[in-house]
């Protein structure tokens, strides 16, 4: 079909003449004219099937007339088709009968057929069934998709769609394709796998895989997220080029590598969330209703997965939370260190669901309440106001069953159970919830270590980027031109992350603006003559300031890359490189010294 | 064996062959067709090679069917030319001992007509064989279907040698002159599919061969296959050479185990012979055949899908608005042809289209099998001229309806195709006129009904059929069928409605025009034309409760004639439910020494078949027990 | 070479020394920390032993083996170098290599019979001072307890 | 697949697990297949395989009668397997020997011929074999 030159073909419907392309079929020229005929296995992005022949029309080629399905029917020169004579009507009635009396209750079908004034069949009903055998899913799943999950069991009257053996299908990627081209509404996605579509799989990411990565986001064009996108996994699909008409979509871009110049770098490579999975004693990812601040965060937002509003798995409201603070933070298991906004941001979450909720028992279970800040005092004086329970002890376990002998267990099979010692009251508790939100701390971005090494910094013993001087250089980094902002110094709230940010860009504004750079004094240098050209020394360098000259067969080293370890100078077996200020005579006049 | 490398040596060696034949003077012939051998032809091997053993003088052959399944198993005799029936091993040391050693004929055992009629002991003579014309069955009681040899000494293979030295386009004129049509059913002209597959566009093309047959009531394929594999490798093979074929493959119905193995076996000895492979007859033609079984599925017989069954997908038709020619098996370019078209094909190479087309008629030259089976007395495989008639063929060959009862219907064209009338017999047999009747050829079954068959029920059996083949795709085949057959059964159980018959009308009407494949297509057809022909059946069953055939169980009641029943009690011991009970002496009328109870019979027939003297009836409308005396007494 | 320090390690005649060995140690600090470390538990007035002078280099990574050599050469008893802990060096990875020479050089020096004791390698962070003092003190009476090196005395070719 | 079929009279699912993973063809097209052709079964099938002639020859020589009365009798039905596991009934669309019809093959061996009661007599006789001298006695 791919031939270079198209022929075009003149032919009528309903009297409309009209031209097509070889190789288009009567339906998609009926659908350009806004022709309206009838289909239940079509969509365009899978290959004609012609298996319910509702789309059937006449045709008359040659003065022949004949009855063809549309969807799959390539037009003709001289084509006269009617789409709605009487023989057609007649035609789709007869079939419509036929599914009314196994599809009753299928709405798609009773409304196709009343628009033909079928009502009622006269054929023997049977109990009615809401799969009607197009195929789509199936095809959908094989076709676009890839997956190739679904199936067709069996042959004739038997017919059904299903997965191999009625199981779980291994290559389900759970896209739920084939409940969204189900025209009768017969797969849902929990029918094919018994998932928790919002909770155990509530994905942080975008809702659908083409999207425009945040509001606002500069160049405001949609991108694909290749983790989602089923092209991207598959090799099917593709819809999206097809529907796209200025062809704009490229699977075949790849990342690509910019490489610019410049003066200085500020770091802010942010942070990643403390993966509670980590702590098996909170239940994360074994118990349904256990989630954590940021699918809370998610769900509560307007346009997340459940528009917004706060639900447990079942898709109930919870009447009562618990939110535990430190979740991975402050303890020696996991990270030693606070993460400085749990507190805050529990309180916040405490104030939401008091407005979602206005009659939910909220507990906030904290080590102590850190709301350092402005107005972050007065915050957590309003939530104590609005009611919220403040337990002062850090949870420690999430359970299904009471575990301990006080406890009596509420008669609901969907109760948490969370552990705890309020050191106020100095007693152990268990409070029942309906819902745990775990509040996890903050960690280094998961590529800080590869960063801290691309950039040749130094990270501190939590992963965290280390500053020059905690307290006089604390945007600065051992390297010149290299500043850091925010998380990826150390877990801060908003307004520390701006303050940092603003001064990192001032410090790389003053950089710029001085024109020329200051050298560390102490590098190290090379003696060209005594230097062997063992190229020890290159390896050792932490900073890539080392070079090879080729011609004169020695080392070089880059004064304004050299931060002055003397690593190198330690290395050189021949004692060409010395370091200025820290020359071996000097050091060891020093010892002499010491030791006279 | 060396390769045969030349058409010079092909002639050479079809000489060798046949000297070596000539060598015996004295050929034995055993049908070894899978009707003779459910009948013992096996045992009957056994006593003749046993009896043979050490014999120079005598060629022994198991051979394909010969056709005459009826009274099998069959011995041929030659060069005596006699033909023994219903042998039994007990026989053979007297055939042997006369026949072969003395040349004498033995009357016991030949073919007679009728109750003490006439005898016939030539092949010749016998009218089943002596109204028909083979040429794609001549070999089939000749040879023995594993040897080649015997092949070669008939001069096979000569149409390969022959073909090979004309053009593939003076091959493809042949054909296309001989108007030779696709045997399978639709009847489409071989010479344009050829032509057609030859100039599609593509990058390898296939050759085809259409074994599958699924039609009930045909075996013409699985006896070519049994009997002369040969011939269709060798069409198959010019084929390939005509139409620049790639490779070869052949679809067979998995139940057929025996051609399987004969085909499987024939395939081995061409490639040794060098009639498969590379550089065929030094041709340049590189050329092999492979072997698909096919899964038990009737819709695979529809050339889309079949292709889709040997890429070893399931065999769901498609769309096929583009002809499968064009894109076929892998959407390449591939001629699909039925195993008797194929077989065909040698003998028009070898004799030429002009012979061909003298036979037959204008429309549809050259002969074809047709397997004659049903309520008719000589059931067998039969290859006749084309535009024979009807009647020809079902009194003259098959020798009239069993037990000299009355003609009915006969179905033609399998499951798609439809019954015809008495008023039909006198129509010629050709593709087109059998369409215009409401049937088809199809790939050459023939049904013969007599006037204890059903037609409603013939239909619904047949309506049945395709509901369990289909293949479920597409909806008015899947449900249109389903209610038809619903409606079918009602009326078969007394429950028909007057409007029935209209609204099976335009149900097949509505299938045949939307269904997707030519098995939805042609679905309808038995109803429809059963319903042309035989409305009257039909309005008896929905007004009347009767059933004419006396077959629809809930129509019809077994009883007991008391002017035939003896008393013997058979019936009463072979009765799985204790309903035929002895009438106590005081309650006889006419005589009447058993009776069966109509509430308890199930109607199982059971004693009908081990009654002695044909006492018990069936009666239609059924009438209960009550009734029946009233019934019997009004009656006498 | 056995008995190198056999008199000195008696505890007979420990109690008869009436002026008690003070031992000599250099100490190599990393300017970032352990340098750091040292200058901070000075001015924290925290108390640890006067027997180790500091030399201070930029990172522990520029102390060369034979500085480590020429220190015991020159009469040290103890030689302490201290650099900054592992992963968070100032300069990316220098006290990785540091950690793979010492290691190194005090195999050769065990070789020579140097107790294990007189080098040591030790992580200090600029906060650490306590973990700083802490060490100087060990180090200083594990040195104690070994005696003087006499290098000259024991080392030398008879 | 026909070849584990035959060796084994039916097919396992893992079986069908080994041919998906050698042919690196997806699993559901396997079990469509497997569903949708006669030969293949998904369920172990009985000791004693007895295949009825259901083609139109023999149909109208009266092979329903003698499906009706082996359902009847004996509980056979097309396609179940006996809950014994001695008997799988099959329907076949016919099997090329029309002429001897109606045909009922056990365990591959053609019986020509047939009525309801020979049909009859083969099953008790293959069910006495089975259950041996005391079945018989009892």
């Amino acid at each position: 079909m791919e031939e270079t030159s198209v022929k075009m073909l003149k032919l009528t419907i309903d009297g409309i003449e009209t031209e097509a392309r070889e190789g288009e079929t009567i339906l998609q020229v009926a659908e350009r004219l806004m022709i309206d005929i009838p289909t239940l296995c079509h969509w365009k992005f899978v290959k004609p099937y012609g298996a319910c022949r509702i789309c059937t029309v006449e045709i008359e080629v040659h003065g022949k007339t004949r009855m063809v399905p549309s969807c799959s029917y390539k037009v003709r020169d001289g084509m006269v088709v009617k789409t709605r004579s009487e023989e057609v009507i007649k035609h789709r009635k007869m079939l419509l009968e036929l599914m009314l009396a196994r599809h009753s209750q299928v709405e798609v079908v009773r409304k196709l057929a009343h628009e033909y004034g079928v009502d009622t069949t006269r054929f023997e009903e049977m109990p009615s069934e809401q799969c009607i055998n197009c195929g789509l899913c199936v095809r959908v799943c094989d076709e676009v998709v890839g997956a190739n999950a679904l199936t067709f069991v069996k042959r004739g009257t038997e017919r059904y769609v299903s997965t191999p053996f009625e199981g779980e299908a291994e290559s389900c990627i759970a896209c739920g394709a084939c409940a969204y081209v189900c025209p009768t509404g017969h797969i849902t996605v929990q029918d094919i796998r018994d998932r928790k579509y919002v909770f155990s799989e509530l994905a942080l990411g975008p809702t659908t895989p083409i999207h425009i990565p945040f509001a606002a986001a500069i160049p405001g064009i949609p991108v694909i997220d290749s983790h989602t996108c089923i092209h991207m996994q598959t090799g099917g699909c593709g819809i999206c080029s097809k529907v796209c008409e200025p062809d704009a979509i490229d699977y075949e871009m790849q990342d690509t590598f910019e490489e610019m110049e410049v003066g200085s770098i500020i770091l802010a490579t942010g942070y990643k969330t403390f993966d509670p999975k980590r702590a098996e004693q909170y239940g994360y990812g074994r118990l349904d209703n256990v989630i954590t601040s940021l699918e809370f965060e998610h769900m509560s937002h307007a346009s997340g997965p459940t528009g917004g509003a706060f639900v447990k798995a079942d898709g109930s409201e919870p009447k009562s939370v618990a939110i535990l603070h430190c979740i991975g933070s402050r303890d020696k298991n996991y990270n030693e260190y606070c993460s400085r906004v749990c507190c805050m941001y529990s309180l916040k979450i405490a104030h939401l669901i008091r407005e979602k909720v206005p009659d939910a028992d909220i507990y906030e279970l904290y080590i102590d309440m850190r709301c350092p800040g402005s107005g972050y005092e007065e915050f957590y004086n309003r939530l104590l106001e609005e009611g919220v329970h403040f337990i002062r002890g850090k949870g420690v376990e999430v359970s299904q069953m009471p575990t301990l002998a006080t406890t009596t267990p509420v008669a609901s099979n969907s109760k948490l159970y969370v552990k705890c010692e309020d050191t106020l009251l100095g007693m152990p508790r268990e409070l029942p919830v309906d819902m745990v939100i775990l509040s996890v701390g903050l960690e280094p971005a998961a590529d800080a270590e590869e960063v801290a090494r691309v950039f040749k910094i130094s990270s501190k013993a939590d992963g965290f980027f280390m500053e020059k001087h905690p307290k006089l250089a604390p945007i600065d980094t051992l390297s010149d031109g290299i500043f850091i902002a925010g998380c990826a110094q150390g877990p801060k709230d908003i307004p520390d992350s701006v303050a940092q940010g603003a001064a990192a860009a001032a410090a790389a504004m003053s950089l710029i603006d001085a024109g020329e750079v200051a050298l560390e004094p102490i590098t190290s240098v090379v003696d060209e003559e005594v230097c062997t050209g063992c190229k020890t020394c290159l390896v050792v360098c932490p900073y890539g300031a080392i070079s090879f000259d080729e011609e004169k067969h020695v080392s070089v080293i880059n004064d304004a890359l050299c931060k002055a370890c003397g690593c190198c100078v330690a290395a050189c077996p021949s004692g060409a490189i010395t370091q200025r200020g820290f020359d071996d005579t000097q050091i060891e006049a020093e010892l002499a010294a010491l030791l006279m | 064996m060396p390769k045969i490398e030349t058409a010079e040596q092909v002639k050479r060696f079809q000489e060798h062959c046949k000297s070596a034949l000539d060598r015996f003077p004295i050929v034995v012939s055993l049908c070894n067709g899978t009707a003779c051998c459910a009948m013992g032809a096996k045992e009957l091997a056994a006593a003749f090679e046993k009896e043979l053993a050490g014999d120079e003088s005598v060629k022994f052959i198991k051979s394909g069917c010969h056709g005459f399944c009826e009274v099998g198993p069959l011995v041929v005799v030659r060069p005596l030319d006699v033909v023994y029936q219903r042998v039994k091993p007990d026989d053979v040391p007297e055939i042997v001992d006369r026949s072969l050693r003395h040349n004498e004929v033995i009357d016991r055992l030949l073919y007679r007509f009728g109750d003490g009629g006439k005898v016939f002991a030539k092949e010749g003579e016998i009218p089943f064989y002596s109204n028909q014309s083979k040429v794609v069955l001549a070999l089939n009681s000749l040879i023995d279907p594993y040897s080649i040899d015997d092949y070669l000494a008939y001069g096979g293979y000569s149409a390969l040698a022959r073909a090979l030295e004309m053009t593939p386009d003076a091959v493809l004129k042949e054909i296309t002159d001989a108007n030779l049509r696709g045997r399978g059913g639709g009847g489409f002209d071989a010479g344009r599919k050829w032509n057609s597959c030859r100039t599609a566009a593509g990058e390898r093309r296939h050759i085809v061969c259409n074994a599958d047959e699924g039609d009930p009531g045909a075996f013409m394929d699985e006896s070519i296959l049994e009997g002369n594999p040969h011939s269709v490798i060798e069409g198959m093979v010019i084929g390939a050479w005509a139409i620049g074929g790639d490779d070869g493959f052949i679809y067979i119905r998995n139940e057929y185990p025996r051609a399987l193995k004969a085909f499987g076996n024939a395939l081995k000895q061409a490639r040794e012979y060098g009639f498969l492979g590379e550089n065929i007859l030094s041709s340049g033609l590189d050329f092999d055949i492979k072997v698909s079984r096919g899964g038990g599925a009737f819709v695979c017989g529809e050339s889309s899908a079949l292709f889709r069954s040997l890429e070893g997908e399931v065999g769901e038709p498609r769309a096929k608005y583009v002809h499968s020619v064009e894109r076929g098996y892998r959407d390449e370019p591939t001629n699909l042809n039925n195993v008797e078209t194929w077989a065909n094909v040698p003998h028009i190479i070898n004799r030429g289209a002009e012979w061909f087309r003298s036979t037959g008629t204008k429309d549809s030259p050259g002969t074809k099998v047709f397997s004659l089976v049903g309520k008719v007395e000589n059931t067998g495989l039969i290859e006749v001229p084309m535009g024979i008639t009807l009647r020809e063929i079902i009194f003259d060959i098959g020798g009239g309806i069993k037990g000299g009862k009355n003609f009915k219907a006969v179905q033609t064209g399998g499951p798609s195709g439809g019954c015809l009338p008495a008023s039909s017999l006198d129509l010629p047999v050709d593709f087109d006129v059998l369409t215009r009747a409401g049937s088809m050829m199809g790939s050459g079954g023939m049904i013969v009904m007599d006037e204890e068959t059903c037609v409603v029920d013939v239909a619904k059996y047949f309506t049945d059929f395709l509901i369990e083949e289909s293949c479920g795709k597409c909806l008015p085949c899947r449900e249109g069928l389903m209610h038809m057959s619903g409606i079918l059964h009602r009326i078969t159980e007394g429950k028909g409605k007057p409007e029935d018959l209209r609204r099976l009308v335009k149900l097949g009407d509505a299938v045949a025009a939307a269904s997707l494949c030519g098995l939805g297509v042609s679905a309808p057809n038995p109803v429809l034309s059963s319903i042309r022909y035989f409305e009257d059946e039909y309005l008896a069953h929905i007004n009347e409760h009767r059933c004419p055939g006396s077959v629809c169980s809930a129509l019809i009641s077994y009883h007991i004639d008391p002017a035939m029943c003896t008393g013997c009690g058979t019936c009463e011991k072979v009765c799985p439910v204790d309903a035929i009970k002895p009438v106590p002496d005081e309650e006889r009328k006419d005589g009447l020494l058993r009776e069966i109870d109509a509430d308890v019979c199930e109607k199982c027939s059971a004693c009908k078949e081990v009654c002695p003297e044909e006492a018990i009836v069936v009666e239609s409308p059924a009438v209960t027990t009550e009734h029946y005396r009233e019934n019997v007494t009004e009656m006498r | 070479m056995a008995d190198i320090t056999t008199a000195e390690k008696s505890p007979a005649k420990l109690t008869k020394e009436v002026v008690r060995f003070e031992p000599r140690i250099i100490g190599f600090l990393c300017w970032w920390c352990s340098y750091a470390a040292s200058d901070m538990a000075g001015t924290s007035r925290l108390k640890y032993p006067p027997n180790v002078s500091i030399i201070r280099v930029m990172c522990s990574s520029r102390v060369d083996p034979a500085f480590v050599m020429r220190a015991f050469a020159e009469g040290a008893d103890g030689v302490l170098i201290a650099g900054c802990h592992l992963g968070e060096c100032h300069y990316v990875s220098g006290n990785y290599k540091t950690a793979a020479r010492i290691s190194l050089l005090k195999k050769t020096l065990a070789q020579f019979g140097f107790e294990d004791d007189r080098i040591r390698l030790e992580w200090i962070s600029a906060g650490e001072i306590r973990k700083f003092s802490k060490v100087i003190t060990d180090m200083t009476e594990k040195v104690r307890n070994l005696g003087p090196l006499n290098w000259r005395e024991n080392f030398e070719p008879k | 697949m026909l070849a584990v079929q035959e060796k084994y009279n039916w097919l396992p699912s893992e079986a069908l697990d080994y041919v998906s993973r050698r042919l690196n063809v997806r699993k559901p097209r396997i079990y469509h297949i497997a569903t949708f052709y006669k030969v293949f079964s998904l369920a172990p099938r009985g000791k004693h395989i007895l295949q009825l002639c259901m083609g139109t020859a023999c149909h109208v020589r009266g092979a329903k009668l003698i499906a009706d009365a082996m359902a009847r009798q004996h509980g056979l039905q097309f396609g179940k397997t006996t809950d014994d596991g001695l008997f799988t009934l099959e329907r076949v669309n016919c099997l090329g020997a029309c002429a001897i019809g109606p045909i009922l093959v056990v365990d591959g061996e053609y019986k020509g011929n047939m009525t309801t009661n020979r049909a009859n007599a083969i099953i008790k006789r293959l069910k006495r074999e089975e259950t041996g001298g005391e079945g018989g006695n009892a």
